[in-house]
This record gives structure tokens, C-alpha cells and sequence, in this order.
């Protein structure tokens, strides 16, 4: 795996223009974010600048996050990535990055606006997906695949997670009216439970025809449930993150789309980010990160580009820092 | 005095079952003010099952409990210390975990108020714990010290200490020198007499026949969860009393 | 010297059933029993589909896992001690599994590779809690990292898909409504009864847990006594990562808290006190069930995802309600 | 009828500090204290960064939180219970206080009403532990639950943002290199030290906690002491709340699960038996900074995440191996 | 019998300290083969804490135990056992969860072998242990009731019978009467007198002279964690081991 480069005194003294990268991510326990490391560490490789990746325990873990920017933030790094698990826990420690002007680039989860205000934070610039626009793709392809529309259900995260829950609400944005949404039921990012509550939902709604999942992870095991049933291409799955191993589901025909969000551009963007600033140039401010339709007929180009997005992508800091 | 007439305590037909063991049985007897009274039987009589209902733990299931000429309803331990009935019990009630002086002022700990806040006194009960044990055992242990530390017969000095250290009217004392060493024994039996000189009652536990002829006044023997008699101690015999306890006499 | 009638000889076999079924303790060791039919009476009422075949059948394979790791747990339980590490140590199992099986080990060495190192994650739980006398919860509590952190670094992270014929059929089969790995759930626990109450170690596990001291003055062995309950939970721990591997269909990192509490709460509806020295293996069993069924029917019934904890939590602290009388 | 010179007689006080020394058992109360002290070393060789007045600052900061939870739980522990639902009523507490800070209740009673309904919550959990005589750990097992979903259901699952300049103070404010937040957490531990050890109640509560029936027959009322220390423990959550809200900026309805064994452990490693009767104060805020300082030090070592988890056991199981001679 | 003429248990200058209490210093003293043999002291004199020593639960920190012409290092009271010495404790060492049978038989079940597994033999159990308690005690405890509901008495009775339930060389009893009611003492005293009659040596711990002068054949005396003396009891007073126990009287 990609070990994190050392931080000796000469990388940093070296050159001006490379960057010394700290960067807090989610949580390390779900193959998104490894694959978002992967980007960061690959692209740190190639632009020969340190980086220290840090993570939360759990996805959940708001408090532990905070912990290590704060951590991170009283060391020597130039350029600070981060991918904050609420709009709001890490404000406290960028508050101190600022008042340190360090550069600090937002990636993935935006920043709260109004907390970054008031704690006189100013991201340099933000790359990400929006969640809700990956959730919306999900419901325009069940539309799709239900053309005569259908009852379906939406399996998501732990309760009251911000990221389950905009991915839903995208995918209500995106379905016709034709599909209709009977349940959403929280399965904690458990591939296990997500498995359990698909079997017990569609026990209580023989005529299901679809499930709407929060994540790969999850998917694969309601996948599994709908296999489990024999309802395989009958009840459709669809999930959101793009991970390898959902891809061969799709492939396969198990899992009937994944949107994929390429977290390893993403990752990849970020440490770019850093060079550009770092180089002096000035940042575009919102970064559209590649968001992909992954369904059967374009699985097999997807599977050979991961984790890189198969299809074209803008990626304005290529340009910044040739 | 007319008050002084009337027995301290009455039990009117006590009972009490646990599950299907009947532990008391209509059980009744009366106890003067200023005696030690005796209360004999064999193990599993009920003795002490008797002791946890007058001092508030168990609660009868049926009959009826006199206290000093007023009908009794115990609904927890804290009201029978109140209503002035210490007790030592069999399992001596100390709290393995706290030191000596902690379990001796347990419940009855003495504070300094600095305007709202009432905080522990803790040389002041440290001095008279120190006291209070050094009256009754031989091998004195610190008061600091947890009474997890303690031989059986230490324990029992300080669970002693504890019911007589509070001014009271009456003191039940659940075999309490059943541990002790034959200078401990001597010690308490002179508390004991003490005790009763100062004017308190004493509900007395015994096994030993001989100290129950040398201190009470009046003797109740429990069989199997029943009374089976009671006798003035100047009155009967040791061998009376064992006939009452065996069975071999009834009443 | 013969006994002689008196109050406290207790009654002779034939009455003592009448009186037990009179004692509302003996009631209170069967709460949870009790807490079940009622939520099977409500569920049942409230929709049809809860007592439906293929409702019970999934019902009963998705508690498996839990009766599984519940059976464990009572062992460690019943010595005053917890295992807060099963969770992980199911995890690692899983995960090594995972790993040997995409080496090519082989189904079978695989299987026993994974049971292993779950038995020796519990091992070192035992051997530290016996010898370094720590608290039972901090060891674990320690395990409980260390386990999912080398989970971690031996999957690298990553969930490993595996497809393999007996695999599914372990998960997917049925012996009429009984699926094959409820049916390997109930063997466990049938066992686990036998061994806690029929066999020498079952009481000086029970004594262990009742009183250390009196256990160690008796010259059992408490250390060795703490050694084989946590080993033991360890494996159970593997035989749950197997069921787990099965049902899923891959080896996967993830923390699985959730099994953790419930396994644990299982245990305490089942009546079994956490101070030890007590238990039965049917009470965590239904215990078990009980939780499950609470799931499925709350899933059924279209409980908002919000209300779902509530509801769990009111559930859980009435079921709890009826094992008051118990002592 | 004097004391006389005998084997039992323990020294004056002069002679106790210099026999104090000697026991193994005195050094064992002060283990976490040893532990983190090594830790601080080791860590400090190995990044200087690491008692930078910053970080220290910020350490101190993280641990706030975690200091204000594991003196509540201590109180609960200290009488043989457990509070499980301390994360979950102070999840609860954060997000009624965000509701009624959007609500326009102005920020004083926003503090006050979300204080309160984690205090509430630990109410109920002592009346039903008091009055119920059900186990601590099922009842707030099943408050866990249904505190988490009732916060769901008041923030219908939304996280609140809170910018007020208060908070802001209070979480980035300090005096030279501590925090407000700590310097509050410390003043309650302080305030808690004098409850326990030198007040009625103090003693009252480890009576409760070493021998309910002696406590019992002395006329204590235990069900009183549970009820108290409960709602002490939720309200602890409460203020933990606020300070949460000011730490991240904002009222979620998320579990903070983490806190929850954090909790546990700080007060375990602070070498409070969890079957209660005995405890101190400093042992668990000890114990809290030593698990704040781990996770510090790890992450300046930049140690990899997969190996973080590993090594957060290992150094929990060791620290906890100083404290074996305890007794 | 040369072998008959070699003491059964000889402790030599065993000493034993808690932190700072100094329990036992150099204890030495033997115990003769088939005798009944007393220890009588103060509390806390350190009767028990040496009990501990030679059945396994302490470590003497210095000193040698000697039993049966061996030299002993038990580790753990499973050695002490199986060398042959049962000890009835003075804190009884049951397990209160456990009903009466299954403490009885504690780490002596009876198993029935069924090819590889060993299973309880229930039923024999039971049997064997009505018949065992029936012995002793008058208000014979259901032997399937748990031993947290039995009286003080059925407590120390079960342990009695536990410990002279299984064959051994040597039996300690540490205070085996003090909670025992008249009858129940009188058949602990048969018991004893038939375990010696039997050829088991008996160590007997109690603080009831009188019993002491009945059974023993000999007696030691300890005091402040020392042993002061040792006497036959036919050659001896109760009035000198009082004057060696109080100290009024030195060796
Ligand atoms: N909590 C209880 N549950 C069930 N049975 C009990 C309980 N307490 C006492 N018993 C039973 O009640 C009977 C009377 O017990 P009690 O302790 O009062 O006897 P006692 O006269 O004090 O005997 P001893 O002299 O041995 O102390 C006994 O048979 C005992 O087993
Ligand atoms: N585990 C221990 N820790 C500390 N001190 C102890 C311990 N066990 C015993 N002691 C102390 O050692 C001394 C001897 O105790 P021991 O129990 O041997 O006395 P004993 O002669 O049996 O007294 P009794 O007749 O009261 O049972 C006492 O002062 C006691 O406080
Ligand atoms: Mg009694
Ligand atoms: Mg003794």
C-alpha cells in the first residue's frame, strides 16, 4: 500500500514550489477512501512532494476528525487537504490554519459556508462531487430502468448520516413519478445489515421492483439479498461510489449501475491543488470532480481504467502547474 | 412510671415465607425495657429473619410489629435507625470497600457546614472511630485501613462498635460473638451489661447457652420458624431451654 | 439421625413444579421468552407477512450469526468477565479467511485458518486477562482495537469477494424452514448447554464467575477456567466470521459494532447477569431472536428509519421489564 | 483499656508516606498517571512537535470533552453500574440545544433546555435501574437507542449549524496554554473530587457501589444514590453537549459511539474497578488525557492509519498491565 | 511404626507479611498423626492467614511447611488437596450461586464417561449429598437450593460436610462451629471426634475453650502473628492457655 512519505526538514526546504502536504480524510475503513489516498499518494509520487494522509476512525467519528487536523495543524506543512465528515467539525482547526495562512484545499464534503465565515477560514478552492447530483443520476437511471414505473426502496447509512442522506434526497430529485419511494431503511454501512434489511423489505413488498443504495459496500450485500431471492434483474440495485468490486457486480449483472465518483481524481486534484498553489497560481474555486454512469455496457472500459475515471475529465490544474 | 410498663417492642403473629419456606410462623413475643433478652433456636429457626423484619429490611407478610407503644411499618432500614433500633447482623452489613471509620459513621457521618456545603469531618471521625474501637478488640486495626484487610473477629468488633457507638433504644445483636476471641468476648459481654445499664434494650442472639444464662433476663426460643416459648431467665435451666429448642418440651 | 418434618425441608419432586410455576422467578428466567411471543403476537397482528414461512426462515438465518456470537459471550459472561472484542476478533477471522482463500488455500484450510486466528485473538484475551490480572473490559476493549486494526492491514482494507458452491449453499440452504446455518447456530448452542451444565468444566466456570475465591480455595483452577472462555468465545467468534463470509459473499474490514452490543444484550435479556456466576445458554438464544425479530418486524411494518432506534430502545428496556422479578 | 503495641497496629502518620512508597498497590492507583507519563516521553523523543505549547494546547482541547464524559461515568461506575447511553443522551443534548438555539431561544436557554434533556435522559435511566431492578446495562443500552433516535427525530435527521461568537470563545478561547473548555472540564472534575470524597452523598454513593445490602441495612437508600448519579452522568452528557457544539460548529444528530467506550475505558484505565465500591477522580481524567495524547502522538508520528487501531490496543492493554498489582 | 512416629505437618519459622501488617512471624509447630490438634489466639492473631499458608492459598514469604515427611510448595490449593489436606474456611469458600450439591462436590464431581465426554452424574450427586448434609444438620437445606438462601448455620454445615465428605490425611477446620447452633455443634463434635477415630489428624481452629480441652489432644497458642506455645492438652489448663493467649504468660 502506499506508505506516507516521510516528512524530513529537507523536502520542505528544498524548493519553494514543492508543496509539504498534510490531508485529513473520512475514514480509511471503507475502499473510497483508500482509493482517494491512492490519488493523493500516486500524484505526490509524480510531483515528488511529501504527503501525510491522516483519517478519521469511522466515517462518523466528527470529534476524532478534528482531533487530527488539529494534530496536523500546529507542524510544518504548506498545503492542508481536506475532506471534513460534517459541513462543520473541522472549522475549528482551519481556523487556525488561516490565521497561520497556510493553504488549504477542500475536497470532497464542502466546508459549511457560514462556519467557514465566521471562522475566517477561506478554502482555496473546492473539488468535489456533489452527493445529491450522484443521487439524482441513480434515480434517472431507475426511471429508466422502469419504464413502467414501480415501487422501490432506499437503503442508507447510519441514520441522520449527511452523506447517506443527500444521496438519497438526490435520488428522490432524480426518479419520475412513475417510481415511488415506499421506505428508506438505515443499515449503518454494514454490508451485512444492508443484506438483512433488503431480505426483510422485500418480504413485507413481494412486488419491489428496486433498491436505491447509499454505497458499493451496501449495494453488493442487497445484491446479494436480491440473489438470495431469485430476483435477480427482476428487483434492479443501484448504488453510488464507483468501488472495483461493484463494478464486476455490474458486469456481472448482480448490481444493475453504481454511480461512480472517482474519489481517486478527486485525491489526485487535491494534491495538484497544493502544487499550483504552491507554484503561486491562482485557483479556480469550485472543481466539478468526474461523476460516471457505470451500467453494464460500459463496465468492462470502467473496470480497465479504475481507479481512474474511464471517460474524459476537465481537470484544470493540469494546466496551473505544467 | 406507666411507661416503663409497656414492653419496648411486640411482634403479634409475624410471618414471613420465602417461596415455599416458611421462615416465620405466627410469631409473638415482647421484650422489656432495660433487659436483655434472649432469643435462642437452632440454625434456620428464623432468628435472624425475625432481626431483618424488626429492623426494617424484610416487611412481614402478615401480623403486626410494636415499637415503644406505637404500631410499626417499617418500610426500609433507615426508618427502623430512626425509630432507634441499631442493629448488628449476622452478616455484619459493613461495606468491604471503605475504611473503618467510614463503615463505623456510615449513614451518621458528621459534617462541617461552610455556608450550603455540608463537607465530611473526616479527623473528627478518624479520633473517635479510633476511639470507639479501641474500647472492644485486642489486635487494633487502623481505621484507615479497608475492612477488607480484617480478620473475621476484627470485622466483627468494628460491626459491634457501630451499633453501639448511636444512642438508641434498642440494640439487636444477631450472634455477635460468634467470632470473636475469648478477650473480645469478655469485652462485649461487659458493653453488653454496659449497654443496658445506660438504660437501652438489648435483643441478644446467641448460640452460646452459657452467655445467654449469664446476661439475659429473658429468654424466646424459635423452632422452625415458630416460637416455641418463652421463659424468665432467673426461672428456667439450661436444660429446659435445649429441651424447648430440641423439640423435647413444648409449651 | 434422620430428617425430621420441618419449614424448610422443601418439597418432594412431584410439587416442586407447582411451586415453581408459582415463583415469579421462575417466570423471570423465561422473560425473554416471554418478551418474544408477545412481540410475535403484535408483529404478527399488526402484518401478516411477519409469520409468513419465508419471513421466519430469514428471520432465523439472520439470527444465526448473533446466536452464534450471543453463545460465546454467555461463556465469558458467566465467568463476571466481557468480551468486548468478539466484533473483531469475527472480523479478523473473516478476514483471514478471506485472504487464505484467495491464496489458494483451499475452502477447507481456509475455514480453519480464519476460525484460528479468531481463536487466538480470544487467547490472548484470556491469557492477559488470567495472568496479567487487568480488568476483563480493558483487555478487550484492547483487542477490540488491536484486532480491527490488524484486520485492517491484512486486508489492506479491502472487502474480498468470495464465490464458492459450498459457501453459498452454507448460506442459501434449507432443511425445510430452517436454513443451514440456523440449523449450525442451534447445534452450537446445544453443545454450549451440555458443556456449561453437564460437564465438570461448566461448573467450575460457573463457580469461577460466582465466587473466584471460593472457586481457587476449592483448587480450581480460575486462570486456566478464564483461558478456555475467552479462547472458546475467540472461536465461536470464527465459526460467526465463517457464517458471516457465507452470508455476504465477500471478507470485509468493516468494524461490525453493531454485533458487539447486541451480542452483548443478547447475553443481558437472556437473563444471564453480568456479574457472573449464572446463565443459561437458551435465554441469550431467544435473547438473540428476540432482537432480530424486533429488526425484521420494525423493517416490516415501515417504521421510519428515525423512529427504528426508539422503538429498539423502548422494546429492549420493557423486555428487560420482565426479568425484574428475577434474583 | 489502651492500645497496646501489636502486630496489626499500623504506623503513625509520619511513617505511612515512606510504607505508601514501598507498596506496589499505591504505585498501581497512580498507573495511568505512570503510563501516560511514559507515553509523553516516548512520544517526545520521537517528535519534538509533540509538547509543543500548541499542541498541547490542542490536546488538552480534544480531551475537554472526553474528561467531562468519563467523570460522569465514573460517578455511575463507582456505584457498579454502567452507562452506556452517556454518547447518546449527549447527542441528544446537543441537538435540542441546536433546535432551540434556531428556534430563537437565545443561546443561554438553548444551553440550559439541551443540559436538561440529557439530564432528563439519565433520570429515566435511574428510575428505571432504581425502581425497575433492571440491569444498568440493558436499561441504558436500550437509552443508547432510544436517546439516538429521539435526536434523530428532533433534528429529523439534519445537522444544525451553530455560529455564535460565545461558543466560538469558548471553544477557541483560552488562558495561556489551556483552553476554556479544559479549564471548564477540569473545575467539574474538581467539583466532583469534593462530592465523592468529602460530602455525604460521596460516601454514600461507594457504599452503594461495594455492598448494596450493608448500604442497604444501614439505612441508605440506594435507589436514591442510582437515581442521583444517573442524572449527574446525564447532565455531564449535557454540558459535554455544549461543549461539542462549540467544539465542531454545529448540532448533529450523529452517534458519537466513540465516546461511549472511550468513556469506559478512560474510567477503567483510571483503575476504577467496574464493580464498583471504589474511585477516584484523577484516575479517569488521567486516563482520558492518556487516550488523547495516543491518538495525538499517532497522528503526528504519522503513523499509518491501518496500524493506528493496532497500536491504540497494544498501548491500551499495556497501560493497563501497570495497573496489575492493583488490588 | 516408625512412620506413625513422624509428625504429619510441621510448619518451621513460616512468616508472612500484608504491606506493613506482619500476620505471621516465624511460626513453627507440628501436628501429629491422627490427633485432634487446636489453635487458639486472639483475633487476628494470624490463625486463619497460616491456615492459608499450608492449604495452598498463601505463599509463606519465608519458612518451610512440611507434610507427611515431605517438603511442600504448594502453588495453588489444588496441590493441597491432592496431597491430602481439606480445609473448611473460615469465610466458608462457597459459591452462592451454586446449589448445596454442586458446592459439595466442587472440583470432585462425579462424572459418567460416555466414550470421549465425561458427563455430571446429577442423580449420584444429589444422593450422596442429602445423605452427606442429612448428618449434620437439623433443618436439612434442600440439597438442589441454592447455598445464597441457606441460614448462617447450613452454610458452615455444607462446608463441614465438604470437607469430611472426601478422604484425606489431614483436615483443617477453621472456627467450624462458631455460627452452629447446640445440636448441630454437638454432631460437628461427633463428626470430628469420628474423622480422628478414622485416623485423619484434624486441625481445629475455635475460640470455644471448653471445646477445645473436649476434642484436642493437643493445643498451640498464637499471638500477634506469633506461635507463643504449645501444650498437651491433658498436661494444661484453660486458665495457663488464656494467661499464654492474653500474654500474661510467656514460653
Ligand atoms: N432470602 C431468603 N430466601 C430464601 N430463603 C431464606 C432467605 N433467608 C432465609 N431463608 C431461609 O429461612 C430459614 C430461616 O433462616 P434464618 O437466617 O432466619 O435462620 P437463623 O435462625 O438465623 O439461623 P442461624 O442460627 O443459622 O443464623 C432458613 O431455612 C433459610 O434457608
Ligand atoms: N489479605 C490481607 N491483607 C492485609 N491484611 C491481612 C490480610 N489477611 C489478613 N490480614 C491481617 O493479618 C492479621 C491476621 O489475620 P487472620 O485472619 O489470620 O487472624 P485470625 O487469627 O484468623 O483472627 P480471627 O480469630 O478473628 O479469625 C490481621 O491483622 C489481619 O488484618
Ligand atoms: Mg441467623
Ligand atoms: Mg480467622
Amino acid at each position: 500500500s502506499g506508505e506516507t512519505t516521510g516528512t524530513s526538514p529537507a523536502a520542505g526546504g528544498a524548493s519553494t514550489a514543492t508543496p509539504k502536504i498534510a490531508a485529513v480524510i473520512k475514514g480509511l475503513d471503507n475502499p473510497f477512501f483508500q482509493t482517494m489516498k491512492q490519488g493523493m499518494d500516486e500524484q505526490a509520487a509524480t510531483a515528488k512532494a511529501p504527503v501525510t494522509v491522516q483519517a478519521a476512525n469511522a466515517i462518523t467519528d466528527t470529534t476524532g476528525q478534528a482531533d487530527k487536523l488539529n494534530g496536523l495543524a500546529g507542524q510544518d506543512f504548506s498545503c492542508y487537504v481536506i475532506n471534513p465528515i460534517s459541513g462543520t467539525n473541522l472549522v475549528q482547526g482551519l481556523a487556525q490554519l488561516s490565521a497561520q495562512n497556510k493553504t488549504v484545499v477542500n475536497i470532497d464534503s464542502p466546508i459549511d459556508a457560514a462556519a467557514a465565515k465566521s471562522a475566517n477560514v477561506k478554502p482555496a478552492t473546492y473539488i468535489g462531487t456533489d452527493n445529491v447530483e450522484a443521487g439524482k443520476m441513480a434515480g434517472q437511471r431507475m426511471t429508466e430502468l422502469l419504464p413502467d414505473g414501480g415501487e422501490v426502496a432506499a437503503i442508507g447509512g447510519i441514520a441522520g448520516d449527511v452523506t447517506s442522506g443527500a444521496r438519497i434526497e438526490g435520488f428522490q430529485q432524480g426518479i419520475g413519478p412513475e417510481v415511488k419511494v415506499l421506505q428508506t431503511v438505515a443499515a449503518n454501512w454494514e454490508r451485512q445489515t444492508a443484506l438483512t434489511a433488503a431480505t426483510d423489505v422485500m418480504q413485507a413488498h413481494p412486488e419491489l421492483a428496486g433498491f436505491f443504495v447509499a454505497n458499493d459496500d451496501m449495494g453488493l450485500g442487497v445484491a446479494r439479498a436480491v440473489a438470495n431471492a431469485g430476483k435477480t434483474g427482476k428487483v434492479k440495485v443501484i448504488s453510488v461510489d464507483g468501488i472495483k468490486d461493484a463494478l464486476n457486480a455490474v458486469k456481472a449483472g448482480t448490481l444493475d449501475g453504481t454511480v461512480a465518483q472517482y474519489p481517486y481524481a478527486i485525491g489526485l486534484m487535491g494534491v495538484e491543488a497544493c502544487q499550483a498553489a504552491a507554484a503561486g497560481k491562482t485557483l479556480p474555486t469550485n472543481v466539478k470532480a468526474p461523476v460516471e454512469l457505470v451500467t453494464k455496457e460500459n463496465a468492462d472500459k470502467a473496470l480497465a481504467a479504475t481507479p481512474k475515471p474511464f471517460g474524459s475529465y476537465d481537470d484544470p490544474f493540469t494546466s496551473l502547474i505544467k | 412510671m406507666t411507661e416503663n410498663d409497656t414492653p419496648l417492642l411486640e411482634t403479634h403473629d409475624v410471618s414471613l415465607a420465602f417461596g415455599n419456606v416458611r421462615a416465620l410462623v405466627d410469631v409473638s413475643l415482647t421484650l422489656r425495657r432495660g433487659e436483655i433478652t434472649a432469643l435462642v433456636g437452632d440454625n434456620g429457626a428464623g432468628k435472624s429473619t425475625l432481626v431483618r423484619c424488626v429492623s426494617g429490611i424484610h416487611r412481614p407478610q402478615s401480623g403486626r410489629i410494636v415499637f415503644d407503644g406505637a404500631e410499626t411499618d417499617f418500610r426500609s432500614p433507615e426508618d427502623a435507625r430512626d425509630a432507634g433500633i441499631e442493629t448488628v447482623h449476622q452478616n455484619l452489613a459493613l461495606v468491604e470497600d471503605l475504611t473503618v471509620w467510614q463503615n463505623l459513621f456510615l449513614n451518621r457521618e458528621i459534617v462541617r457546614r461552610l455556608g450550603p456545603v455540608a463537607l465530611l469531618d473526616r479527623r473528627a471521625m478518624q479520633a473517635r472511630a479510633r476511639e470507639m474501637v479501641s474500647t472492644l478488640a485486642v489486635n487494633v486495626p487502623a481505621v484507615r485501613s479497608r475492612v477488607r484487610r480484617l480478620s473475621g473477629g476484627q470485622r466483627q468488633a468494628v460491626a459491634i462498635c457501630r451499633a453501639a457507638g448511636f444512642s438508641s433504644k434498642l440494640v439487636i445483636m444477631d450472634e455477635p460473638t460468634a467470632a470473636l476471641g475469648v478477650q473480645e468476648t469478655a469485652r462485649v459481654e461487659e458493653l453488653i451489661l454496659g449497654l443496658r445499664d445506660e438504660g437501652h434494650a438489648i435483643l441478644l442472639i446467641s448460640h452460646n447457652f452459657a452467655q445467654v444464662m449469664r446476661l439475659s433476663q429473658q429468654v424466646w426460643v424459635m423452632r422452625a420458624g415458630r416460637c416455641v416459648g418463652g421463659r424468665r431467665t432467673a426461672e428456667t435451666t439450661g436444660e429446659e431451654i435445649v429441651a424447648l429448642i430440641t423439640g423435647a418440651l413444648s409449651n | 439421625m434422620t430428617d425430621r418434618a420441618n419449614a424448610t425441608l422443601v418439597a418432594g419432586d412431584g410439587e416442586r413444579w407447582a411451586a415453581k410455576l408459582k415463583d415469579v422467578g421462575f417466570w423471570a428466567e423465561w422473560a425473554a421468552l416471554v418478551g418474544l411471543i408477545l412481540l410475535v403476537i403484535v408483529f404478527q397482528a399488526l402484518n401478516p407477512t411477519f409469520l409468513s414461512p419465508g419471513n421466519i426462515t430469514s428471520m432465523l438465518l439472520a439470527a444465526a450469526i448473533l446466536i452464534v456470537l450471543a453463545v460465546g459471550q454467555t461463556f465469558v459472561i458467566a465467568t463476571a468477565g466481557i468480551d468486548l472484542s468478539i466484533a473483531s476478533a469475527m472480523t479478523l477471522g473473516a478476514v483471514v479467511f478471506g485472504q487464505a482463500y484467495t491464496a489458494q488455500w483451499g475452502l477447507a484450510l481456509s475455514a480453519v485458518a480464519g476460525v484460528f486466528a479468531a481463536a487466538v485473538a480470544g487467547l490472548v484475551n484470556g491469557l492477559i486477562t488470567a495472568w496479567g490480572r487487568i480488568a476483563d473490559f480493558i483487555v478487550t476493549l484492547g483487542m477490540l482495537s488491536a484486532a480491527s486494526g490488524l484486520a485492517l492491514i491484512l486486508a489492506d482494507g479491502k472487502p474480498v469477494t468470495i464465490i464458492d458452491p459450498a459457501l453459498l449453499t452454507l448460506s442459501t440452504g434449507r432443511a425445510g424452514i430452517f436454513g443451514y446455518s440456523f440449523l449450525i447456530a442451534i447445534a452450537v448452542a446445544i453443545v454450549a448447554h451440555v458443556v456449561l451444565f453437564h460437564s465438570r468444566f461448566g461448573t467450575h466456570l460457573l463457580a469461577t464467575g460466582g465466587s473466584p475465591e471460593s472457586a481457587n480455595a476449592m483448587g480450581i483452577s480460575t486462570r486456566r477456567i478464564k483461558i478456555a472462555v475467552y479462547t472458546i468465545s475467540g472461536m465461536l467468534a470464527g465459526l460467526g466470521a465463517l457464517l458471516l463470509v457465507a452470508r455476504v459473499g465477500a471478507a470485509e474490514p468493516a468494524s461490525n459494532t453493531s454485533f458487539l452490543l447486541n451480542s452483548v444484550a443478547a447475553v443481558v435479556l437472556g437473563g444471564v447477569s453480568l456479574f457472573g456466576g449464572r446463565g443459561t445458554i437458551i435465554g441469550p438464544v431467544v435473547g438473540a431472536l428476540l432482537l432480530t425479530a424486533l429488526v425484521n418486524g420494525l423493517t416490516l411494518l415501515g417504521v421510519s428509519q428515525f423512529y427504528q432506534p426508539l422503538a429498539v430502545g423502548v422494546v429492549v428496556v420493557l423486555a428487560a421489564l420482565l426479568t425484574r422479578f428475577q434474583r
